[in-house]
Order: C-alpha cells, then sequence, then structure tokens
C-alpha cells in the first residue's frame, strides 16, 4: 500500500481505539448480565438504541449534553429494572434459552416503540457544542468528539471495575452467578442483586447508546449490527470477565481499524476471524475461566 | 366486467429503507386514486395491494409468488433495494407477470436477468452517478477516491462514475470499500485524508451514506476535499440533518423544489400535498407514483389488460407524469429521464423540507446510458 | 383421546406426514405452506443438534445457505438435473458441517455458539465475494426449474401445488430419518451427552466424535432445506448465509419445543404465518410478533408443542 | 500377590501429577493382580481420587505410565478406557438427571453391543435393557426405575452410580467411596454387592469406613501427601503407628 | 429454640414431607436419621426456605418463619450445610468464607475470622488461594461447614457432614459440635455415622417415609438393640 507513514499508522489506532470504546462499554454491559444471570440479554442493542433516542429527546427537552448524559442511562436503567423484575425473573432457573427469546421478542417490542414514538427515519443528532470540531493529536487531527468519548468509557469502565473488584458487590455477583442457592442461603436477597445488576446493565447500555449518538445516525434498527458485535466482543474477552470485555472491546476496535487500512472490504469479518481464531486457541476466550460456563 | 385491475406492490415497508417504501406507497395510492377517479378503466377500478418484503430477497420472492398465485394480481410494481427488485424480477419472469421496478439498479437493464416483462422506471447508477461525475469532475478536481459500499449497486456506482470521468481524464487515488451496513467509518477516514483527493464519492446509500456524510464531516474531511455522492436521497438527508450533510452534492430522481421550473411536479406536488396534508412526495416515493401510473396508463391505451398488449403500450408510451418528459427504451425498458443534481443546504431554509439547493438538470439522453448492445441487447 | 395421541406420538412420521398431506388447504397460500415446509425442515435439523445434544448452533445458516447455493449454481451454471443438484447440496452442507463441527466441537456452551456463528459468516463472506458465481448481495437468479421429471413422467413445477407435494416428499423422507436417528442408541447417547459429558465419555462414549457425526447429519438435513428452498423460489439470496436466519432456527425451535420431534416445525409454521398474516395488516408487525414471542416464552415455557405433549402427558422420554 | 506368575491387570510407574505448582501425586508405582480387592485409604486431599482419575483415564498423569494388563494406556482417552473395560464410579454423583433411572443404566449398558447406530430402533436390542434392569434390582433400584433421576435422593443416586459402572462390563471396576452418604442398612446391601463384584472382577475401591474396609478387603494401600506411604493387610495397616497418626487416629 | 409442626412438604406432586414435628432445644444437638430417601434433606431444605411448596408451622425463639424467603432466614440465626457442600466454583477458598458472611452488616475483620476458623480446619488456611472446588472432597466438606460457621448463627442444620471425611477427622469433628454446643450453638444434624453422631447427641428422631417413625434420648437409642440392628449398623 502506497502512502502509509507512521501518522498514518497512529491515526487509525487511534480511531480503533475510540471505535473500541463503545464496543468495551456495550460488551461490559452484556457481560455483567450474562455473567451474573446467565441470561443472554439480546435487547441489549435495543436498549443501546433507546439510549441513543432518548439522549437525543432529552437533549432537545434540556438543550444540555450533560444533562441528557445523566438522564438517559437512569430511563434506560429504570426501563431495565422493570424488564427483570416483571419480564426475566419468571424465567430464572429455566437455562439460557428462554431469557434469550424472550430478550428477543423485547428487542422487537422496543424497536417498534421507538419507530411509533420518533418516526422510522430516526432523530438527526448532533455533536455537544464544546467537542465539535478537531484537535491535533501530534500526529494529525482527530476529532474532539472521539478523544472524549475514549475518556468517559475509561471513567465508566474504571467505576464498574471497582465496583466488582473491590466491593463486596463483586464478590455476591460472582458467587450467585456460580450458585444462587448458597448465597440466598447465606443471607443474600439474590433476586435484589439481579434487578440491580440487570438495571445496571442497561443502564451501561443506555450510555453507550446516547455516547455513541453524535457519531452515527439515530435510528431504530441502530441495535442490531452493534449487538452481534458486542457478543463477539464478549466471547473474545471471556463471557463475564469483565476485564476480558474491555481489552476484547480494544482489541476488536483496533483490529477493525488496522483491516480497513488494508483490507478495507474484509473489516467486517476481520472480527468474526479474529473470534474464531482466539476461541479455537483458546476455547474460553482470553480472560474466560477454564471449565466455567459449561 | 367490473373486476378490479390488481398491482402487486411489493416494498419494504419496515427495516433501514422503510421511510422510503412507505412514501412509495403513499404516492402509489396516489396514481391508483387519480386513475379510479378518472373513471377507470372500462369502469375497472384499480387497487393497489402492498405487501412488506422486508428488504429481503427470500421475503421478497414469496411475497410475489403470494401476489401472482393468490391474489392474482395484474401487473407488479415496486422494490427498494437491488438485491430485492432482481429477486421479484426474477419470480415475475417465470410467471410472465409484467414488473415495472422503482429501485436502482445495473444488472436489471442487461439481458441475462431482463426479460419482456421488466420495466424499470428508476434511473439506474449508470445514469445517476454518470450525471453527478459530469457536474463536480470539471468543477472541484480530477483526483478521486471512492468510499462504497461493497455489494454490487455501490460497485455499479463507482463502475458509471469512472466511466463518465475517464473521458474527463480523471484518476482513481483509490476505490475504498466497506461492508454493507457499516456504522463506522473512521477506520477508513484517516487514510482517505492522507490521500488527498480532490473529490470523496461516497458510493452508497440510505443510512450508511448518513453514517459516512456525518462522520466525514467529524473528522474534517470536508476542508479539503468535495465530498459527492451519486443518490443523494432527500429522506437520507432529512434523518442525517443539515449538519451532516452541509456542502455535499448528489444526484437525485425527483426533488420537490422541481415545481418552479416544471409543471407536471407542480400538479403532483399539489396532488400529493392535498392527499396528506401538506407533506411534500420524496424522490423514491414519486418514483413509486409514476411506476403505478405509467401501468395504469398504458392499461387505458392498450385497451387491455393483456400482459403483451400492456407491455407494447409501454413501449410506446411518452410520458410527463412528475418530472418532465420520459419514455421506455425499446431494448431493455430504461424509463429515459433527467437527472437532477443537488446540494445540501444548512442555512436559508425555508422550511423543514427545504433541503436542497437543485444544481442543475441533467437532460434527457441515451447517450449517457450503456448502449443496447452492451447491455447483451440485440436492438 | 390420550390413547390417539399415544397412537400419534408412536406413528409420529405417518401421522406427520398425513398431517402435512392436507396442511396447504389450511394456509392462506401455497408459497406460504412450501416456506413452512422448508423451515420446518430446517429447523428439525437444527434441533437435533440443538434440542437433542443441546449444542446452541448460531451458525446453521450455512448449511441453508450452502445447499441452496449448490443446488443452485449446479442448476444455473452447470445445467444439472434437478436430482444431482440436491445431490451436491446436500453433500456440500454435510462436508461444510464436518469442517464447521470439526473445529466447533472443540469448544463448550455459549462459546461453542459464537465460534458457529463467526465460522457463519465466514462461510457468508465467502459467497458473497465469489460475486461471478453466487451473485453475490443480488443473489444467485434464474434457479429455473420448470418441469420436473419423476420417473420419466413430466409435472409442471410451476404448479404451486405440485412443487408442494415434490417438496413434502422430499421433507417427509427427511423427517422419517430424523426418527429414526432419535429412537436409535445413537439418540440415547446423544441425550446422555446433552445430560453430561463427562459421564457419557466415562461410559465408552466418544464424545467428540459422536458430536461431530450429528453436526454432520444436522448440516446435511439443513441443507436438503436449503436445496429446496432453491428450487422453490428460483433465486438464492445471500440473507440464507446471515446469522439472522441462523436465529431463526433458534428461535423456531424454542417458540415449538426444543428437543421435541414435532416442536420445531411448530415453531416454524406459527411463526411464518403469523408474520405472514401480521405484515399484512399492519406495519408494526415486529411489535406484534414481539410480544408474541414474550408470551409463549412466560406462559408455555416448553414451546407450543411441548407444552401441548406435557399436558396429554405423552412427552415421556421427550420422544414425541 | 500369591499368583506371581501372573501379569498384574493394571500396573502404575511412577505416577505423577501436578496441578500448577502443587504436586497432588508423586511417583506412585503400584501393581494390582486381576480378580483382587484393594482399597486404597488416605486423609482427605492425599491424592486418592488424584490416583483413581488418572488410573481410568479422566486425565493423564504428568509423568509416569499405566500398564493395563501389560499394555501401555498411558494418554489414552477417557472413553478408550471404558472400552478396554476400565470402569469408575466418581465420588462426587455424576449421573444424567433428565433421565430416568432406568435410561440411565441402559445408555451406559448399550456401549457394548450398540454404540453408534443410527438406523436401528434401541428397542430392537434387547441386551442393554435388560442388563439395566438386572443392575437396577442388584443396587436395589428396581422400584425407581421410571423416576426421573434428578429427584432421587443422594443415597439412591449413589447406588445409580454404582450401577452405571457396572452397566459396561468392565474387568477392572474403580469405586471412589461408594458407599458414601448410604445409610447403615443400604451400607450393608452396597458391601453384599461389592463382595460378589470382586468374585467376578478386579476392584479398586477408596474408602474412608475403615469397618467396612476391614471386613471387605485382604490388602490396602494407603496414600498420603500425594506419596505411597504404607501397603499390607487390614491388620498390618491398623497396626501402623504413622497411618494411625495422620489417619486413623485412636479409635 | 427450634420447634416444627406438622411440616408437610412437595417437590412438584410428591408430597416428601407428611407430617414431622420435632424440636429442637437450645444448646442441644439433636440427630435426624433414617434410610436413603426418608426426607432428611428434604426437612433441612425446607427449614431453609428451599422447597417451593411447604405447609406447618416453624419457629426459631418462638419467631414463626414458614413464610420466610432463605436469606431472611439466615439472618434469624440459621446455618445450613448442604449435603453436595456447594462450594461456588471459581472463588477461591477465602472467597467462599467471605461469602459467610457477606450479608451482614457488621462483618467483622476478615483475617481475624479466618484465624479462627484456622484453629479448627488448618488446611483450609494452607488453601486460602486455591480454587474453591479443586480441593478434594473432604477438604470441600470441612470448607462448608467452616463457611456456615463463620456466622456464628443460632442453629447449624448439617446435612451428613462427616460424609468422605476420614476418620481422624471425623473425630475431631464430632468434637468440635460438641465444642459448639457447649458454645451454645444448637445443631440439628442429619449423619449417616449414627454410632459418633449419637454418641455427642442429646436426642434423636428416625424419619421414614416422610414421617417421624420414632425418638428418644440418644443414650437410650445407643442401648436400644432393636433400633440399633435397624438402623445403625456397621
Ligand atoms: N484441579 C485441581 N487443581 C488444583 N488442585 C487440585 C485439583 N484437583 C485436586 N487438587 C488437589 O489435589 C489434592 C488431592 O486431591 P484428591 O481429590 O485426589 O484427594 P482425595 O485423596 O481424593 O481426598 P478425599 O478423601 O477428601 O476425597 C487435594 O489437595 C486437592 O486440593
Ligand atoms: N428435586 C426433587 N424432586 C422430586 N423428588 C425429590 C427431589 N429430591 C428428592 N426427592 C425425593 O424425595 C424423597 C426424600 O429425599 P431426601 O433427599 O430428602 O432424602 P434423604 O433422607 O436426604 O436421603 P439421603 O440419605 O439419600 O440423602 C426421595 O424419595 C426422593 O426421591
Ligand atoms: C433504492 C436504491 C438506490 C437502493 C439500491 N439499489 C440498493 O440496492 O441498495
Ligand atoms: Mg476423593
Ligand atoms: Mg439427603
Amino acid at each position: 500500500m502506497t502512502g502509509l507513514t507512521f501518522e498514518l499508522l497512529c491515526m487509525q489506532l487511534l480511531t480503533g481505539i475510540a471505535l473500541g470504546s463503545i464496543y468495551a462499554l456495550l460488551a461490559l454491559g452484556l457481560c455483567l448480565v450474562f455473567g451474573m444471570l446467565n441470561v443472554v440479554n439480546f435487547a441489549h442493542g435495543a436498549f443501546f438504541m433507546v439510549g441513543a433516542f432518548m439522549g437525543v429527546y432529552f437533549l432537545g427537552i434540556t438543550g444540555n449534553f450533560w444533562f441528557s448524559l445523566i438522564l438517559t442511562p437512569i430511563a434506560t436503567g429504570v426501563l431495565g429494572l422493570l424488564t427483570e423484575r416483571f419480564l426475566v425473573r419468571p424465567l430464572y432457573g429455566r437455562g439460557i434459552d428462554y431469557p434469550l427469546l424472550l430478550t428477543f421478542g423485547l428487542s422487537y417490542v422496543l424497536i417498534e416503540a421507538m419507530r411509533v414514538t420518533f418516526g422510522i427515519e430516526g432523530l438527526p443528532s448532533v455533536t455537544p457544542d464544546g467537542l465539535k470540531g478537531t484537535m491535533d493529536v501530534g500526529v494529525g487531527f482527530f476529532p474532539k468528539y472521539r478523544l472524549f468519548l475514549i475518556a468517559a468509557t475509561a471513567v465508566i469502565i474504571f467505576a464498574v471495575w471497582f465496583f466488582i473488584q473491590k466491593t463486596k458487590y463483586g464478590l455476591i455477583i460472582k458467587a450467585g452467578a456460580a450458585d444462587q442457592e448458597i448465597v440466598k442461603v447465606l443471607g443474600v436477597d439474590i433476586a435484589k442483586v439481579w434487578l440491580m445488576v440487570f438495571g445496571l446493565g442497561c443502564a451501561i447500555a443506555g450510555l453507550s447508546g446516547i455516547l455513541a449518538s453524535p457519531t452515527r445516525s439515530v435510528n431504530p434498527e441502530m441495535g442490531i449490527p452493534i449487538l452481534a458485535e458486542s457478543f463477539v466482543v464478549t466471547v473474545v474477552g471471556g463471557m463475564g470477565s469483565p476485564v476480558g470485555a474491555v481489552v476484547a472491546g480494544l482489541l476488536v476496535g483496533v483490529v477493525y481499524s488496522m483491516t480497513s487500512l488494508f483490507f478495507p472490504d474484509l473489516a467486517e469479518l476481520s472480527i468474526f476471524v479474529l473470534m474464531a481464531v482466539v476461541l479455537l486457541i483458546r476455547p474460553q476466550g482470553l480472560f474466560g475461566k477454564a471449565g466455567a460456563m459449561g | 366486467q367490473s373486476e378490479t385491475i390488481k398491482i402487486g406492490f411489493p416494498t419494504p415497508l419496515t427495516g433501514p429503507f422503510s421511510a422510503e417504501a412507505q412514501d412509495q406507497v403513499k404516492a402509489a395510492e396516489l396514481a391508483i386514486k387519480e386513475f379510479n377517479d378518472a373513471g377507470g378503466f372500462n369502469g375497472r377500478k384499480a387497487e393497489l395491494l402492498v405487501r412488506d418484503d422486508k428488504l429481503n430477497p427470500g421475503e421478497a420472492a414469496t411475497r410475489t409468488l403470494e401476489l401472482i398465485e393468490k391474489d392474482k394480481v395484474n401487473y407488479v410494481v415496486g422494490s427498494l433495494s437491488a438485491a430485492t427488485q432482481l429477486s421479484i424480477n426474477a419470480v415475475c419472469k417465470e410467471r410472465k407477470v409484467l414488473f415495472n421496478s422503482i429501485s436502482q439498479s445495473d444488472a436489471i437493464n442487461e439481458v441475462k436477468d431482463w426479460s419482456v416483462y421488466t420495466f424499470h422506471e428508476a434511473l439506474n447508477p449508470t445514469m445517476t452517478a454518470g450525471a453527478v461525475a459530469r457536474y463536480s469532475i470539471p468543477r472541484y478536481g480530477k483526483k478521486i477516491v471512492y468510499l462504497t459500499a461493497d455489494y454490487a449497486y455501490g460497485h455499479e456506482m463507482v463502475r458509471a462514475f469512472e466511466r463518465a470521468g475517464k473521458e474527463m481524464g480523471a484518476t482513481t487515488l483509490a476505490d475504498i470499500r466497506h461492508p454493507l451496513g457499516a456504522s463506522d467509518y473512521s477506520a477508513f477516514l484517516p487514510r482517505i485524508k492522507a490521500l488527498n483527493p480532490d473529490i470523496l464519492v461516497l458510493c452508497n446509500f440510505g443510512r450508511d451514506l448518513v453514517n459516512s456524510a456525518k462522520q466525514c464531516t467529524d473528522f474534517g474531511l470536508k476542508s479539503s476535499m468535495k465530498i459527492v455522492t451519486p443518490v443523494l436521497l432527500y429522506t437520507a438527508r432529512l434523518a442525517g440533518g443539515p449538519e451532516a450533510f452541509e456542502g455535499i452534492l448528489g444526484g437525485t430522481s425527483y426533488y420537490w423544489g422541481l415545481e418552479d421550473r416544471i409543471p407536471t411536479a407542480k400538479t403532483f406536488n399539489d396532488a400529493f400535498r392535498k392527499m396528506y396534508n401538506g407533506q411534500v412526495p420524496s424522490d423514491y416515493g414519486a418514483l413509486g407514483y409514476a411506476g403505478v401510473k405509467t401501468v395504469l396508463t398504458a392499461v387505458k391505451n392498450a385497451k387491455s389488460t393483456d400482459t403483451m398488449k400492456v407491455v407494447t403500450a409501454l413501449e410506446n408510451l411518452k410520458y410527463d407524469f412528475y418530472k418532465g418528459p420520459e419514455y421506455y427504451r425499446k431494448c431493455d425498458h430504461q424509463a429515459v429521464q433527467t437527472v437532477i443534481i443537488v446540494e445540501s443546504k444548512s442555512k436559508d431554509m425555508k422550511d423543514k423540507y427545504d433541503v436542497f439547493k437543485i444544481l442543475t438538470i441533467e437532460p434527457t439522453t441515451e447517450k449517457n446510458m450503456r448502449s443496447c448492445a452492451e447491455l447483451g441487447h440485440k436492438a | 383421546m390420550k390413547s390417539f395421541f399415544q397412537l400419534i406420538a408412536r406413528h409420529r412420521v405417518l401421522a406427520s406426514t398425513l398431517f402435512l398431506m392436507i396442511f396447504p388447504f389450511i394456509m392462506p397460500y401455497e408459497a406460504l405452506a412450501i416456506n413452512i415446509l422448508i423451515f420446518g425442515l430446517f429447523a428439525m435439523g437444527f434441533n437435533l443438534l440443538f434440542g437433542y445434544m443441546g449444542l446452541l448452533s448460531f451458525g446453521h445458516a450455512a448449511f441453508l445457505g450452502i445447499g441452496s447455493y449448490l443446488t443452485g449454481i449446479g442448476i444455473v451454471h452447470y445445467a444439472m438435473p434437478w436430482g444431482a443438484a440436491i445431490l451436491v447440496g446436500v453433500i456440500g452442507a454435510a462436508i461444510g458441517g464436518l469442517l464447521m463441527g470439526f473445529l466447533a466441537i472443540r469448544t463448550r456452551g455459549i462459546y461453542f455458539s459464537m465460534v458457529t456463528l463467526a465460522l457463519g459468516q465466514i462461510v457468508f463472506y465467502g459467497f458473497y465475494k465469489a460475486e461471478s458465481l453466487t451473485g453475490g448481495e443480488n443473489g444467485l437468479r434464474g434457479v429455473r426449474v420448470d418441469t420436473f421429471n419423476i420417473l420419466g413422467m413430466p409435472v409442471d413445477f410451476l404448479n404451486p401445488m405440485i412443487k408442494y407435494y415434490i417438496i413434502l416428499f422430499f421433507v417427509v423422507i427427511a423427517m422419517w430419518l430424523i426418527s429414526r436417528i432419535l429412537n436409535s442408541p445413537l439418540g440415547a447417547v446423544m441425550e446422555a451427552i446433552r445430560e453430561n459429558e463427562k459421564r457419557a465419555a466415562a461410559c465408552g462414549f466418544d464424545v467428540t466424535r459422536t458430536k461431530l457425526l450429528v453436526f454432520v447429519l444436522s448440516a446435511a438435513i439443513c441443507g436438503l432445506a436449503g436445496s429446496l428452498r432453491a428450487l422453490h423460489l428460483s433465486i438464492v439470496p445471500i440473507d440464507s448465509l446471515h446469522y439472522l436466519q441462523s436465529g431463526q432456527a433458534v428461535m423456531m425451535s424454542i417458540l415449538g419445543g426444543m428437543g421435541t420431534f414435532f416442536g420445531p416445525f411448530v415453531g416454524a409454521a406459527v411463526m411464518l404465518y403469523l408474520e405472514d398474516v401480521v405484515t399484512t395488516f399492519t406495519k408494526h408487525w415486529m411489535a406484534v410478533i414481539g410480544l408474541v414471542f414474550m408470551f409463549f416464552v412466560l406462559f408455555f415455557p416448553q414451546g407450543i408443542w411441548g407444552t401441548i405433549l406435557s399436558k396429554l402427558n405423552l412427552n415421556q422420554g421427550s420422544k414425541s | 500377590m500369591s499368583s506371581l506368575n501372573q501379569t498384574p491387570i493394571l500396573e502404575a510407574r511412577n505416577v505423577s501429577k501436578s496441578f500448577g505448582k502443587f504436586k497432588a501425586l508423586q511417583d506412585v508405582s503400584t501393581t494390582f493382580m486381576p480378580g483382587t480387592l484393594t482399597a486404597i485409604i488416605g486423609p482427605n486431599g492425599a491424592g486418592k481420587s488424584t490416583f483413581f482419575n488418572a488410573l481410568s483415564g479422566a486425565f493423564p498423569p504428568s509423568s509416569g505410565q499405566i500398564l493395563f494388563n501389560g499394555k501401555d494406556i498411558t494418554g489414552m482417552q477417557q472413553h478408550e478406557f471404558a472400552r478396554i473395560g476400565i470402569s469408575k464410579s466418581f465420588q462426587i454423583t455424576n449421573v444424567f438427571k433428565q433421565l430416568t433411572v432406568h435410561e440411565n443404566v441402559r445408555v451406559a449398558a448399550q456401549m457394548e453391543t450398540a454404540r453408534y447406530n443410527f438406523l436401528r430402533n434401541a428397542q430392537s436390542y434387547p441386551e442393554p435393557i435388560e442388563l439395566a434392569d438386572q443392575l437396577l434390582r442388584r443396587v436395589n433400584l428396581e422400584h425407581l426405575r421410571n423416576k426421573k433421576t434428578g429427584d432421587l435422593a443422594h443415597g439412591q443416586q449413589r447406588a445409580l452410580e454404582i450401577a452405571m459402572a457396572l452397566a459396561c462390563n468392565p474387568s477392572l471396576l474403580l469405586l471412589d467411596e461408594p458407599t458414601a452418604g448410604m445409610s447403615p442398612e443400604e451400607t450393608l446391601v452396597m458391601m453384599d454387592l461389592i463382595r460378589t463384584l470382586a468374585n467376578e472382577r478386579t476392584v479398586i475401591l477408596v474408602e474412608h469406613k475403615m469397618k467396612l474396609i476391614m471386613g471387605l478387603c485382604k490388602r490396602i494401600i494407603v496414600l498420603h501427601h500425594g506419596e505411597f506411604l504404607a501397603e499390607g493387610t487390614p491388620e498390618e495397616i491398623q497396626n501402623n503407628a504413622e497411618v494411625r497418626r495422620v489417619y486413623l487416629g485412636q479409635g | 429454640m427450634l420447634r416444627i409442626e406438622n411440616l408437610n412438604a412437595w417437590y412438584d406432586r410428591s408430597h416428601v414431607l407428611q407430617g414431622v414435628s420435632l424440636e429442637v432445644n437450645k444448646g442441644e444437638i439433636v440427630t435426624l436419621m433414617g434410610r436413603n430417601g426418608a426426607g432428611k434433606t428434604t426437612t433441612l431444605r425446607s427449614l431453609m426456605g428451599l422447597l417451593p411448596k411447604r405447609e406447618g408451622k416453624t419457629t426459631i425463639d418462638g419467631t414463626s418463619f414458614l413464610d420466610l424467603a432463605a436469606h431472611e432466614r439466615y439472618h434469624l440465626g440459621l446455618a445450613y450445610v448442604p449435603e453436595d457442600r456447594r462450594i461456588v466454583p471459581g472463588l477461591t477458598v477465602k472467597e467462599n468464607l467471605e461469602l459467610g458472611v457477606i450479608s451482614k452488616k457488621n462483618r467483622g475483620d476478615m483475617s481475624a475470622l479466618v484465624d479462627e476458623i484456622a484453629e479448627t480446619f488448618p488446611r483450609l488456611k494452607e488453601r486460602l488461594y486455591q480454587d474453591g472446588t479443586s480441593m478434594s472432597g473432604g477438604e470441600q466438606q470441612m470448607l462448608a461447614i467452616a463457611r456456615a460457621m463463620i456466622a456464628k448463627p443460632k442453629v447449624i442444620l448439617l446435612d451428613e457432614p462427616s460424609e468422605g471425611i476420614m476418620p481422624v477427622l471425623v473425630e475431631e469433628m464430632f468434637e468440635l459440635f460438641a465444642k459448639l454446643k457447649q458454645q451454645g450453638v444448637t445443631i440439628l444434624l442429619v449423619e449417616q455415622n449414627v454410632q459418633q453422631a449419637l454418641k455427642i447427641s442429646d436426642r434423636a428422631y428416625i424419619l421414614d417415609q416422610g414421617q417421624i417413625v420414632f425418638h428418644d434420648t440418644a443414650q437410650n437409642l445407643l442401648n436400644n438393640d432393636e433400633i440399633q440392628q435397624k438402623y445403625c449398623a456397621v
């Protein structure tokens, strides 16, 4: 390839990281819910989409991106709580397939709900003032908003990591994921924990939605392709491993970006190839524990 | 006999092109209404049987089979993607049912897919992309980069743009193919920037176009190159917003703003506004109108609903329904028509519908199309 | 009443066949009935692996697609007779299953699903890129079979009713095969492995080989469904290979009742019929379908067929 | 021991097994003669189950060899062990919970006759069915024949575990704490069963119930910290000071 | 302290416990014995609130708890050691221990608690950072008991704690139970190791087919030849 320069490579890497941030965030929420509840949330992409719509909508009302950044995860989080309480809860103990089908159905309903509420074309989204335009990062000009995206993701990921590793809830979550009965017997109201985890997962999905919205078109179907991609990320990282989700998110972002540079038309395929290769070498994903999740 | 004339209308009411598709249905209903209000054909009214093909060729084929086998439709009009129109065409061809396609594709003109029952009311990439090339290369420069959706329709646009560009001495720096339906294009942009072309051609469509245009804007590409796109959709522009599309120019088959220059456009728009309280038709919507209207007009001209007679009547039809004079070329049944070059506005907009500035209208000419021989047809 | 159902359960292939003979008369149009046949078969083939071996594959669209494309390519590019074309499709799918299975069965659980998804996508791109053979995104057109020669007798394949019964013939053969497999010793081993791999190995069963064998059988059946679909639609859309298509098989199996013989078929029928009907009168069909799914999951956890069976107390050993 | 000129049915040569840095088994060598009944005892975590797992093919040893009838079988896969006639019951119950009791044993029993045939009806093979019924009678589970295994009480599952291990008609049977969780009454029944089994085939068992072992076997092997500690007749073992200290206690 | 009156319990449609009544006084060790499938585990599980359908009356210190959820019963001071141990896979020994007190408001210093436990089970302290489920069967049993005791419950329900434990340790364990008893802990013990269990118990019940068929003091039971013959041989 001609014109391959160091600057270009660096830009490409940075682009990959920005892209990977969204993947990492989405995968984090997905993996939290899967790891704890053993629920493959097929509506995760839909929550992402709802988050994007809410984000644009709240932005419209409040006129302030930052308010909207706070309101949106609350809204999708509450939606998540309701979902867990009334739809997912009756299914616990029935294996992995039923919640999958249920959340699949839910995703259809959410998509349709947004279509009816906001129209089928979707909403135009705008980059918040202050974060418009590009910035010189030494190797070239990079959109300010994407730099913000990287930073915001880092903060969120740190917060979640802290929650899981450094608080007792992390241990409860891990134990509850493996054996709910014993956790109950040890005095934990596991139902409440599940509720919170599901809500948290959906809040993070919504947050990724609003964070991603200025970079792409906001439309009812936007959650569908990204869902597949976040599954890939979760699996490459190792199901149920938050660290894995983050590392794999960035990895997938960078692989996508680098493939785009050299073999652009294979970019999409590259992440699936990456996943196949990782799993064939390490069947439990990069950070998954061998033997866990039979 | 007072049996209704049934027109099957498969189109993707749901999915990424649903906005365009629903507009197509509205406009097609207008054509039906006009036909019926005018007394129909020998007292026979027309009826539109709309089916959601979900933008899925398999579904489209099944739905078309349903329309033909169960509903016994007389003709089929519709579709909104190359793949579905080709699948509908394949089914219609096999069952010898007339199909007027209202979505862009080059393949459908070629002899392999074409049949005498195939009509193509929409533009095709050769015409649209060619027109955009002819407009922009002399004005903005000869070094071209393409960002192309990696599928037949994307490739066809590139081919047409290059073909027109070659005559003007344009060179291709790169043709970067992105996966269809990608939501992030940022990974392609640093390289495009480094290539520093005069023109960046976005050979994609719908949401891919919205996303790529938006991200090009974010990455500051517009400051160093002109961004053009063969198909600049009215609906995509509405969904993407003025910021993302600012300064982007492209081709289209119709824009309601034509009404200042073309009387039939005014008549059409007014009828549409009246029926749908003040809304204006979109480009693809308008095609729904034209697609149905030509077929029904041909029925009247042929004085028969017999398929072969209607085919002949269509071949001989010269019409001006909404955008100036048109006719179907004999060899491939391609509608010969104008291409409108528009640029997206970001200021001085009168209302929310006022999104484009018409730069020029490329007149109807067969010269700009691929020749019948090239397509494999005899005459 | 109950003994009547037990009779049906005992002769499940015969019963299904009789039912499917009259099926087109209760469907709104034949193309839909044929679609249901084809997807019912697809889901049944998938269920062999999912319901009976506990392996949730998200890559089965690959076999549907390989079957379709090879049959289509055989007819379009090599002017094969239909019989040969179907054979090529089925064998191709089986070989595809062998390769994919060989790689995928090293992983377990959700990882297995994801590897199959990834491998399925690789197959997708392979066919997508081989544009000259497959037509790429535009799909393969012109898979035309106007007349079928059955024992020297030409029949009009364009006649929807005739087409239905010809396709039914193949579906019945496949159903018979599936039924045999499930009743056989291999069927018992499959369930044992689903329950407890470690124990099954300790009982002397080669877990890897069994999984692979079933994977291949399942792929071949899905390939047959694909071949038939190519003949039915006369086109091969690229979506046949897409993972969303694999997802459909999953949904159909669960909706109908995974691990039951006829459940996936019921799932396919309900889903396609519903989609067809609902789409015709509202463009908000997705919401309706979504709600129906949720309803069934919440209130009919064993799937439609599974629930019927357990209401009738017929599902001992989940064999119907 | 008495039959000096016979080849041992099973021989372990310097078998070791490590998990990471931890050495669960170190250089264990011993032989088992055909038709004998041997018990392995040792403190919790001594490596008994690990030794069993290596002998039955659940995982290969880290180093060392295992010979079966004089043939090296180290590194063979689990299912091959079962086919050549080595069968094991699990310490932690490990059955097919969704299948019925009878199906559990039948599946295990079909290994010999009808492994992968996929075109004949399973009901057309009478042998596995009959064998399964016979084994269920032997372990007193015939009244639960058609119950779902997951619904059985713990002790009943333990009995099923043994029946399944017997189903593939092994010449060498490894029983990992067969009577754990059984009531005294049932333990007695199980003891009788093991005694008759030992007449037909070679049996090695791990047990913590000393009284049971004493009355049952002639030879006992003691493992401790993954190593061979002692070997001998029940009396010898009971009087071994070291064994008393680490394992038996004074009682 | 713990009182059960006419307890009935079901798995799906099968009526497993059919009117069980028993009582454990403060500071007592009571053994519940019976053949396999008699319903011993079921009794403990319904006491812990793990059975979907149950009827009757259960009280602890006079507080009725039949309608409480499992986790609420823990906070009433009930602790349970299940028969299959239920060590949480993927967690280390230490984390498994920590789970024992995780839901307590003021759970105190973990390392002090661990040290306390280590006095009884030194093996656990050696293996604090090993994955709990990779330990040997006996080690897992110790861990399960330790995990239940770490919360200092009022009543411990033990389901066959000696299963798979080596003889020396079994003795020690029973001594430990005796010691706990002296500290005022109340124990309901399900055991197959009847001889030893009875030695430390105050009273015992015999359960058969979901009903209490016999009840006496441990001493009397040890001396009752008929019962000995029937339930306590080996
Ligand atoms: N997969 C593993 N990873 C790490 N350590 C292990 C693993 N499996 C076993 N061990 C360790 O190896 C030692 C021996 O375990 P093994 O199960 O063989 O003991 P055992 O003699 O059967 O004891 P018990 O009588 O309690 O069943 C134990 O200390 C155990 O913790
Ligand atoms: N999950 C279940 N579903 C249905 N029935 C069950 C279930 N668990 C146990 N049972 C039945 O309930 C009865 C009592 O079982 P339980 O486990 O309480 O016995 P147990 O006295 O603890 O026996 P063991 O000494 O073998 O542990 C048994 O007949 C058993 O088959
Ligand atoms: C409406 C058309 C411009 C769409 C295009 N033919 C496609 O296949 O996507
Ligand atoms: Mg052991
Ligand atoms: Mg029990």
